[in-house]
């Protein structure tokens, strides 16, 4: 690899003031780049070289140049320019030093990939020019300008776009006064829960029994509660009466609903 | 006179085919004179019209003079075939819109579930006419006290909305990277069942699915 | 069976006036099936495509295979004439243009995998921007840990890029040949352990759900 070779070319200073020249013209740019990525692109161009044969180590020097000199102007870069930096110092440490052998990934491993990453940038910013120089519709070539409809039918669709489906979803989930599903019961028994709590209770019940001795402790002060855990746990008799668990009376109209176990 | 020179007409041939893509692409029919207009210096349309409107002749469509102008037609004998094209499409409503997304995102669900998410009560025609368009259909009956109906997406859902599956649906959190949702929500809210998105970030390899 | 031989199949060369009709008739591109619906019962339309395309092979509109579906288009070469058609579209940003392409290439491909290639995060909007263009859509969801969901290119991509398949995007086949499109991880020493692939295979999407 060519980064073996720099290793041994290190120092001469003309390089750095080079670096140092074109750091600065970058950094007037900074704005320009789409990510460190795309930064060390356009420096890896200057090398003039195939980037499949591009110098690692020269690349991370000189980015490395970049950065020291934005510190110095007081620019303030990117976390992420910052993160590629740190990374950078940590490979060109590593290729300058003796292969360790330990190292699961070598650093002419962890070089190849950054210039392989380089390259596919590379690839894909040629094919996203050539697709974007293919003929498009409606600006090299034409669809019918008047689409015929001779037809008298005349039927109504409704459509939405899948767009349309997920911000309204998205609409619904995080507006203010969502609550998580389920969760909003403090009020309300379920006829789930009378349920759950009459099946045991049922079995006690032999001589016939008013329907408000079952609704849960706490239920029965405020008004709204003790509706639902009324309705609620009337629901569940009727279900157990049903299912043959239990019986239930009433002598008159609004009067107490009495149940008891059916033997 | 020096431009004619300079600049020669194209051959007859050629100018049938300008003419043709010319009144094909038009949105209104095209005189003459429109024609001769964007056509190139020296051109002439009406041998180009003669020309083309035989070689249309007794095809599915046809060159037709309508007053001053020309137009393609469909051959009036094929009318029939051409009746579906007239369907008037609206957009959906934002009440119907939020209940697809529940019934999609939630299904199999109650009537009472999807109230109980929109917090407002359906009114009656939203569920027909997600079932009439063919987006809904009942799905098992809950197995819960008073046996609910349920509702579920179908095939045709999946169809107009491109979808492979329900399960490509994103989640909140893909929704909000997508930049597809604005308002922050409470923290706690956003446990999906599936979390998902926490790994997302971590570059997983494909398989290797390509074509 | 009775309806076959009731009515016949009216005969090729009228089934290529039908086709031609319809898909002439229509601004957006037709499938087989599409076609299918609405000819008479027992056409095919395959053969009745083939012939037209081999008609209208250098006119001024020709019939063209987009994606699956088909459509006459007015002919390249004449773009120069129909500067009164053109439709003034928004410009895309570098970065939608970029994940289209990535979108395209590496199909199908998930947000950490674009911003991977791209060395940075997707801003909010792009994604969006493309859907909204009905450009890509949502694919499969990726069967690997979190399940990602993917992108892929539309009907309409192919439509509005005149392309016959994703095979045929410029430089597809040279880019594969130079590995460029493979997915590869990056040897990273702080990565999770390998296990990850391994799991994969094991991971077992979530319960089936009824479609």
């Amino acid at each position: 690899m060519d980064s073996q070779d720099d290793a041994f070319e290190e120092g001469p200073a003309r390089d750095e003031v080079a670096d140092r020249l074109a750091a600065e013209a970058l950094i007037v740019d900074v704005d320009g780049f789409e990510g460190p990525l795309d930064l060390l692109l356009t420096m890896a161009r200057t090398q003039k070289v195939d980037l499949a044969k591009i110098s690692v180590l020269a690349l991370a020097r000189q980015y490395l140049a970049f950065v020291e000199k934005a510190r110095e102007l007081r620019i303030e870069l990117a976390a992420d320019y910052l993160v590629m930096a740190a990374w950078l110092a940590f490979l060109k440490s590593r290729l300058l030093l003796p292969p360790d052998p330990t190292e699961e990934v070598s650093a002419e491993d962890l070089a190849a990939h950054l210039a392989f990453q380089l390259e596919r940038l590379e690839a894909m910013r040629k094919s996203a020019a050539r697709l974007m120089a293919r003929d498009q519709l409606g600006r090299d070539v034409f669809a019918r300008g008047e689409p015929q409809v001779q037809g008298r039918v005349r039927r109504v669709t409704y459509t939405a776009t899948l767009l349309d489906l997920m911000q309204g979803y998205a609409r619904l989930r995080t507006k203010d006064e969502f609550r998580p599903f389920v969760m909003d019961r403090e009020g309300v028994l379920t006829m789930e829960e009378a349920l759950e709590r009459l099946r045991p209770l049922i079995g006690h019940t032999g001589d016939w029994t008013d329907l408000r001795a079952f609704l849960p402790d706490g239920w029965e002060e405020d008004p709204k509660r003790r509706r639902s855990a009324t309705a609620a746990t009337f629901a569940a008799t009727l279900e157990l009466a049903k299912h043959g668990k239990l019986e239930l009376r009433q002598s008159d109209t609004f009067a107490p609903i009495q149940i008891r176990r059916r033997a | 006179m020096s431009d004619d020179s300079l600049f020669e007409a194209p051959p007859l041939a050629e100018q049938e085919r300008m003419v043709e893509a010319l009144l094909f692409a038009s949105a209104a029919p095209l005189t003459v004179g429109e024609l001769q207009a964007r056509l190139p210096h020296g051109c002439d349309a009406r041998p180009a019209l003669e020309n083309l409107a035989k070689r249309y002749q007794g095809r599915g469509v046809e060159l037709r003079k309508l007053g001053e102008a020309w137009a393609f037609r469909t051959s009036s004998d094929l009318a029939h075939l051409m009746t579906r094209e007239t369907v008037e499409t609206r957009k959906l409503s934002r009440a119907a819109v939020e209940t697809l997304a529940i019934v999609a995102y939630h299904q199999p669900v109650t009537r009472a579930e999807i109230e109980e998410i929109r917090g407002v009560s359906l009114s009656k025609g939203t569920i027909e006419q997600l079932m009439e368009l063919d987006w809904i259909r009942l799905g098992k009956r809950r197995m819960t006290p008073g046996r609910p109906v349920t509702f579920v997406v179908t095939g045709a859902f999946m169809d107009h909305f491109g979808l492979e599956s329900v399960r490509d649906l994103p989640g909140l959190k893909e929704l909000r990277a997508a930049g597809l949702l604005e308002a922050t929500p409470p923290p706690d809210m956003l446990s999906e069942p599936e979390a998902d998105e926490a790994q997302d970030d971590m570059f997983t390899p494909p398989p290797p699915d390509e074509d």
